[in-house]
Order: structure tokens, then C-alpha cells, then sequence
């Protein structure tokens, strides 16, 4: 447990005195929204809040694919692997403690997002229910974090990284993004009995857990060499 | 030197490692009994970081057998890890911390207690310089964190990576004290053997992987 | 080279034999035997091969997957060839899948590709996860650690199959199109139907064990041969 | 009354389904031929060992 701790302390450190990646994937995400807000056309919004709600989730997916390349990059960059490797801790605390600082950073930049989304996009005052959608983002966030650890310790070392990690996690996101789309499209008031937002955080919650299972077995097959 | 009844400190039978279709390390074998300290010579890419990496249990052996005292490895890597203090090419620390702050997270791992962060700091002769980032310091005074960074947890078995490299005078003589002191085995990779006159009990030289 | 040359059990012309007689009787089946579905008429009889090939897709995933877990756990080169095959089959299947499902959508619903269709969609995202695979595969050298990501990626698909099919079905609430094979009560087919569908898949699965068994076949001549000339090249 | 475009449609799945295994003989002939290539090589290298031995 000292050594998650120790983990994730020196991510953050690394964050907060590198500041490489959180700057950048809010810029991201702002870049983004505009982007979809724009392409969806001048003053009226075709498909209105709905599009506007599942367009969202198309920017997070892809701001945290930003933040998985980046993972490891220290360690790969200044050879630290070897240090890391070779010590007695318990592997499973570094993709622990990799996924722990991945979730805080997502979650930092989607709280920078929604007020712009809001801004962005929602004019009509329908709004996707906010404790719907900050529920199905904190979950989501938690496996992306979990999976794209496991996904970022696997390519660290391979060649063409940056592209093989987001075809590696694409394929994974697509039933979670499908499900918290429909999840908060359907809290968009008037309420027409959709998806009722407790089956998609089960179903969230199930994912988070297959992918906490497989993170934590897995990742020591991942890095060693 | 060698209690027969003890394991040794490190033995390899016909160890063998590829990189895809390479072969680094071609049926090496070798014994160093505890307290011993063999020196590892031959050019580049003959083997000899290869092996010091399978040794710190960062690299799996593809064939014959490794032990380090008695484990044998990689299936006891975990038992062994508490016991091996490695030095590698690198100094394995994060440019962007400071020489305290990567002392810290290393104690975390090897669960040391935060007093021994300032005896190494001492013993590496970085006392002053416990709160420059890593990255500032120069390359002799990182290899020497580096050194640090592997005495933190008494390792019982050394395993060194040319060490002396970037060393000034006064680094070197530090490495030599700390080699005396050192109770336990240690294999160590140079380009200068004779540095070790006095330190070593035998040697082994490595040709494009074999022992010569 | 291995000097085993105790008599193999030539499980592959087993294999080949058992498929070719299920095939025969599946498609002698599915031409004269299974009446005519009422309400969707002859092209109904595309899904007494669409699904069996469908499922003998997930059946190859799977397997793949357990494969890559047992190599994980032996670390013994073989399983990983045991497990690139199947997953090297599930492409060729799941391509067939994708194709024959486009085939029935457009003759039953008139769209080569339908959105709205949850089967269909889980299958992509399936069959995204193979390409996915194999592109994870290609950009490793051979050897021990490219046989251990590519087990590691297999065995964290078989976490996707039961996430897509759950999620896609979560999501989906229009999912009143793609005929649903088996729901609660059991498969909603007559007998003759569910009969015929059963000797489908038997064929399909054993097709598949066949073509896995032939290319372990063909890879273990291939290792021989190789041996063979570098014995045969090195004292010339 | 028989459906023309049905009956097609389920000719052209099953038809595919043959294509597929065709193909995947073809692959399999491929790979045969490769092993021939092989054991030739191996053959020349043998009579050359036998040539030199004579």
C-alpha cells in the first residue's frame, strides 16, 4: 500500500512539476468542443441536445486517449523501468497507481468541459440531469483509467506507439461510450422512460470491475521483459 | 571463502537470453559464492548488462538456470528483489524530482524506513544536494544517486553496471569504500578491472555472449 | 529436431472427415428438410449459416483467449501458436459473418447495414478488437514477448465479448428488427428449425477445428524443415 | 410465387461460404509449395554433402 502511495505521488509530482498533460488535454477538449460546435452548424443545433450530449462523450474518449500515450513516458524516456522492475514492490501497485493519477487527471479536465459544454452547446435549457452525467463520467473515466493503464504499460515499449494504443483501446471503448451516451441522452428532460440511468451505471460498474480484475492480473505480464 | 553450506550467492547454468532472434547470452554459466566479488569483462554488446539484468530479475532467462542464494529465478524473483541492489547504464531516477523526492518513492518500494534516505545521501556524498531535481545534477553526481538509490535497502548482492563511469576522484574513492564495506557478493561490469585490484576475487570475460 | 516420430493421431483428417459429413448434412437440411420460414420466406435460410458462423466466430475468440491464458501461465511457445490461429481464423469467420449478416439485412429490412441492430454492432466492435490484434501483433518481433502482449490482448477480448453484448443490447431499446435466435424461454424455432441449426453449427465448429488443426500441422512441418536445413547446410 | 431475390440472396451465402473455403485451400496449396521449395533446397544441400563425401 506504502508503495501505491509512493506511485502516485511521484505521478502527480511529476504532473504538477512537469505540468506536460493536463494543460494540454483541456486545451484539447476546449479545441474540440469548439470544433463540434462548429461543425454542427451556426445558430440552431441539428439534433439539438442529444447530439450535443453524445458528441461530448466523442471528445472525452479521444482527450483520454491523450492522456494514455503519455502514460509511462517518464519511465520509457529515462529508462527507469529497470529501477521500477527490479524492486520488491507488487506490480499491480504501479498500474494502480498509474490508473489512479489517469482518473484524476480526466477527471480535472472534464471539469473544465462541462461548464464549456454547457456554454457550448446547450441553449433550449433541456440539459442532460447533471448527477446522471457526472455519475457516467466519473465511472467511465475509471475504467478508461484502469483498461489504458494496462493498455499504456503493454505498448510502452513497442514501436509506433502513439498509434497502436488508441486501435488497442477503441475497440474497448465502443460499448462504454454506446452505453453512457444512451444513459445521458435519456435523462434529457421530458424523461420518455429511456434507458433508466441505474441499468447504465450497472453496466459502467460492471465494466470498472472486469477491467480492475484484468488490470491488476495482467499488468505483470505487461511489463515484464 | 565459500561456506559449502550456504547457497551461493549467484549460479547460472547454461543461461541463455535472446532479443527476438539474437542471442545475448549463450549458455553462460557461473558461480560466485557469498561474500565473493567477480568483475565482468569484454566490449560492447558482449552480454554483460544482459546479464547483470537478468541477475536484478528484469529480465526473464529463455533457457538454463539462474539461483541467486538458492532462489532460483524468475520464479522466486519476488523473494530475491528486498536482497539486490542494481546499478544500471541509467540512474534510474526521474529527472523532474528531486534527489530526496526519488529516494522517497524508492524507499516506498523497497519498504525502508526514511532515515536510511539521509545516511545513503551521505555515503553517496550528495548531502547538500537532496533538493536539486535529479536532472540538474551532473552525470557524475546522478551515477552517484544512482549508487544511493541502490545501497537504500542493504542490499546483500551488489550488482553494479560499469560504475565508475562519470566518477571524479573523490566519487571513486566513495565506490571503493563502499565496496569494501560491503559484506555481501557483488558482480560488477567494467572497462577498467584493474580499478577493482584488491576488491576482486575473480573475473569473467564475455564474447558475443559466451564465456570466454 | 525432435526426434518424436511415434505414430501422430492424425487428428487433422479426423477433423476434416467429421466436418465434411456434418456439412453435407447441414446443407441437405437446410435445402430439403427445414420447411420455409412463414412470415420471412426462403432468405430466411441464411441464418442456418450466418449464426453458426457468428457464433463459431466467438467460439474461436474464446478459445484463442483460454489458449493465451494457458500460455501465460506455462510460458510454453506452442500455445502461443495455439493461440494466434484461432484468433487468425476468428478474421476469416468474422469477415464471413459480417458479409452474409449485410446479405440478410439487405433482403430482410433493405439496408446493407443497419444501426439500429444490435448483433450486428456487437459483432463489429468484435471484430474491430481482432483487427485491433493483429495490428498489435504485427508490430512486435517474434518471440517471447510478442507471444505474451498478443495473450495478454486475447484474453482481455473475452472481457469484451459479454461488455459489447451486454452494453450494445443496454443501449440499443429499438432492438425489435434482428430476429432474437434465443431469448428468455429458450430458442423461439420450431423443431425442425432449431434441429437443422444445431447440425449447422456442429459443422461450422468442426470446420474450424479442422482448418486450426491443419495450419498447427502445417507450422510444425514448417519448424521441421527449417531444422532439417540448417542441419543439412551446416556440416555441407 | 418463389421469391427470385431471396433465392438469390441465400445462393449468394452459401455460395460465399464456398468461395471462403476455397481461398482458404488456396492458402494451404501456397504454403505447401513454400514446404516443396524447402525440401528441394535441402535435397541440393544433401547431394552436395554426398557429392563432397564421395
Amino acid at each position: 500500500m506504502r508503495a501505491y502511495r509512493a506511485l502516485l505521488r511521484k505521478d502527480l509530482l511529476l504532473e504538477l512539476r512537469g505540468r506536460e498533460l493536463v494543460p494540454a488535454m483541456v486545451v484539447f477538449v476546449v479545441g474540440a468542443l469548439v470544433l463540434v460546435r462548429l461543425g454542427l452548424g451556426g445558430e440552431r443545433l441539428a439534433g439539438g441536445t442529444r447530439a450535443a450530449t453524445g458528441l461530448l462523450w466523442v471528445v472525452v474518449v479521444f482527450t483520454s486517449m491523450l492522456a494514455l500515450v503519455r502514460s509511462f513516458a517518464q519511465e520509457r524516456e529515462h529508462g527507469i523501468w529497470d529501477g521500477l522492475l527490479s524492486a520488491p514492490a507488487d506490480r499491480s501497485a504501479i498500474w494502480a497507481a498509474r490508473a489512479s493519477a489517469t482518473f484524476l487527471f480526466l477527471g480535472v479536465t472534464q471539469a473544465v468541459a462541462l461548464p464549456l459544454f454547457w456554454l457550448f452547446f446547450l441553449q433550449d435549457g433541456r440539459s442532460p440531469s447533471l448527477a446522471v452525467l457526472a455519475a457516467a463520467l466519473a465511472l467511465a473515466d475509471l475504467g478508461v483509467a484502469m483498461l489504458g493503464a494496462l493498455l499504456a504499460g503493454l505498448v510502452s515499449n513497442v514501436r509506433a506507439r502513439e498509434v497502436l494504443l488508441p486501435v488497442l483501446f477503441l475497440p474497448f471503448a465502443l460499448p462504454l461510450v454506446s452505453v453512457a451516451v444512451r444513459m445521458t441522452v435519456d435523462s434529457i428532460p421530458p424523461q420518455n422512460g429511456g434507458l433508466g440511468a441505474l441499468h447504465g451505471l450497472g453496466f459502467l460498474a460492471l465494466y470498472d470491475t472486469i477491467f480492475a480484475l484484468l488490470g491488476w492480473a495482467l499488468f505483470e505480464y505487461v511489463v515484464e521483459d | 571463502m565459500s561456506s559449502p553450506e550456504r547457497a551461493p550467492a549467484v549460479r547460472c547454468d547454461g543461461l541463455t537470453r535472446r532479443y527476438g532472434e539474437r542471442v545475448a547470452l549463450d549458455a553462460v554459466s557461473l558461480t560466485v559464492a557469498p561474500g565473493e566479488r567477480l568483475l565482468l569483462t569484454g566490449g560492447n554488446g558482449a552480454g554483460k548488462t544482459t546479464l547483470l539484468r537478468v541477475l536484478a530479475t528484469v529480465l526473464r532467462p529463455h533457457a538454463g538456470e539462474v539461483a541467486i542464494d538458492g532462489h532460483v529465478l524468475p520464479r522466486d524473483a519476488r523473494k530475491v528483489r528486498p536482497a539486490i541492489g542494481y546499478v544500471g547504464h541509467e540512474p534510474l531516477v526521474y529527472p523532474a524530482l528531486t534527489a530526496r523526492e526519488n529516494l522517497e518513492l524508492y524507499a516506498a518500494l523497497y519498504g525502508v524506513g526514511r532515515e536510511r534516505i539521509e545516511q545513503v545521501l551521505e555515503l553517496a556524498g550528495l548531502n547538500g544536494r537532496g533538493a536539486d531535481p535529479a536532472g540538474e545534477l551532473s552525470r557524475g553526481l546522478r551515477q552517484r544517486l544512482g549508487l544511493a538509490r541502490a545501497m537504500l535497502h542493504s542490499p546483500s548482492l551488489l550488482l553494479l553496471d560499469e560504475p565508475t563511469t562519470g566518477l571524479d576522484e573523490d566519487g571513486r574513492e566513495r565506490l571503493r569504500g563502499v565496496l569494501a564495506a560491503h559484506r555481501g557478493a557483488a558482480v560488477i561490469a567494467t572497462h577498467e578491472p584493474d580499478w577493482f585490484a584488491g576488491l576482486e576475487h575473480g573475473r569473467l570475460r564475455l564474447a558475443a555472449g559466451k564465456a570466454a | 529436431m525432435n526426434g518424436s516420430h511415434r505414430a501422430r493421431p492424425d487428428r487433422a483428417t479426423a477433423a476434416a472427415t467429421a466436418a465434411a459429413l456434418l456439412m453435407a448434412l447441414a446443407l441437405a437440411m437446410i435445402f430439403f428438410y427445414v420447411p420455409t420460414d412463414v412470415s420471412e420466406g426462403y432468405s430466411q435460410r441464411i441464418f442456418y449459416f450466418h449464426v453458426p458462423i457468428a457464433l463459431t466466430t466467438y467460439f474461436l475468440f474464446t478459445w484463442g483467449a483460454v489458449n493465451g491464458a494457458r500460455f501465460l501461465l506455462k510460458r510454453d511457445m506452442s500455445l502461443d501458436l495455439k493461440s494466434y490461429v484461432p484468433m487468425h481464423l476468428g478474421v476469416i469467420f468474422g469477415s464471413l459473418t459480417l458479409v452474409t449478416g449485410s446479405i440478410w439485412a439487405n433482403i430482410a429490412w433493405g439496408t446493407w447495414w443497419f444501426w439500429g441492430d444490435t448483433q450486428l454492432t456487437t459483432f463489429l466492435i468484435i471484430f474491430l478488437f481482432n483487427c485491433a490484434y493483429f495490428m498489435l501483433r504485427f508490430s512486435i518481433e517474434p518471440g517471447e514477448r510478442r507471444a505474451t502482449f498478443s495473450a495478454v490482448y486475447a484474453v482481455l477480448g473475452v472481457g469484451l465479448i459479454p461488455l459489447s453484448v451486454i452494453g450494445v443490447h443496454v443501449a440499443q431499446t429499438n432492438d425489435l428488427i434482428h430476429p432474437i435466435t434465443f431469448n428468455e424461454n429458450g430458442a423461439n424455432m420450431d423443431g425442425s428449425m432449431f434441429l437443422t441449426f444445431l447440425v449447422a453449427l456442429a459443422a461450422m465448429i468442426t470446420l474450424s477445428v479442422t482448418m486450426y488443426l491443419i495450419e498447427l500441422r502445417g507450422k510444425r512441418i514448417d519448424d521441421r524443415l527449417r531444422a532439417i536445413r540448417r542441419l543439412a547446410g551446416g556440416e555441407a | 410465387m418463389i421469391d427470385e431475390f431471396a433465392v438469390k440472396s441465400v445462393a449468394a451465402v452459401y455460395g460465399l461460404a464456398w468461395v471462403v473455403t476455397l481461398a482458404y485451400i488456396g492458402i494451404l496449396n501456397a504454403k505447401m509449395g513454400r514446404m516443396e521449395r524447402q525440401l528441394d533446397e535441402i535435397a541440393a544441400l544433401m547431394e552436395h554433402r554426398a557429392a563432397s563425401d564421395a
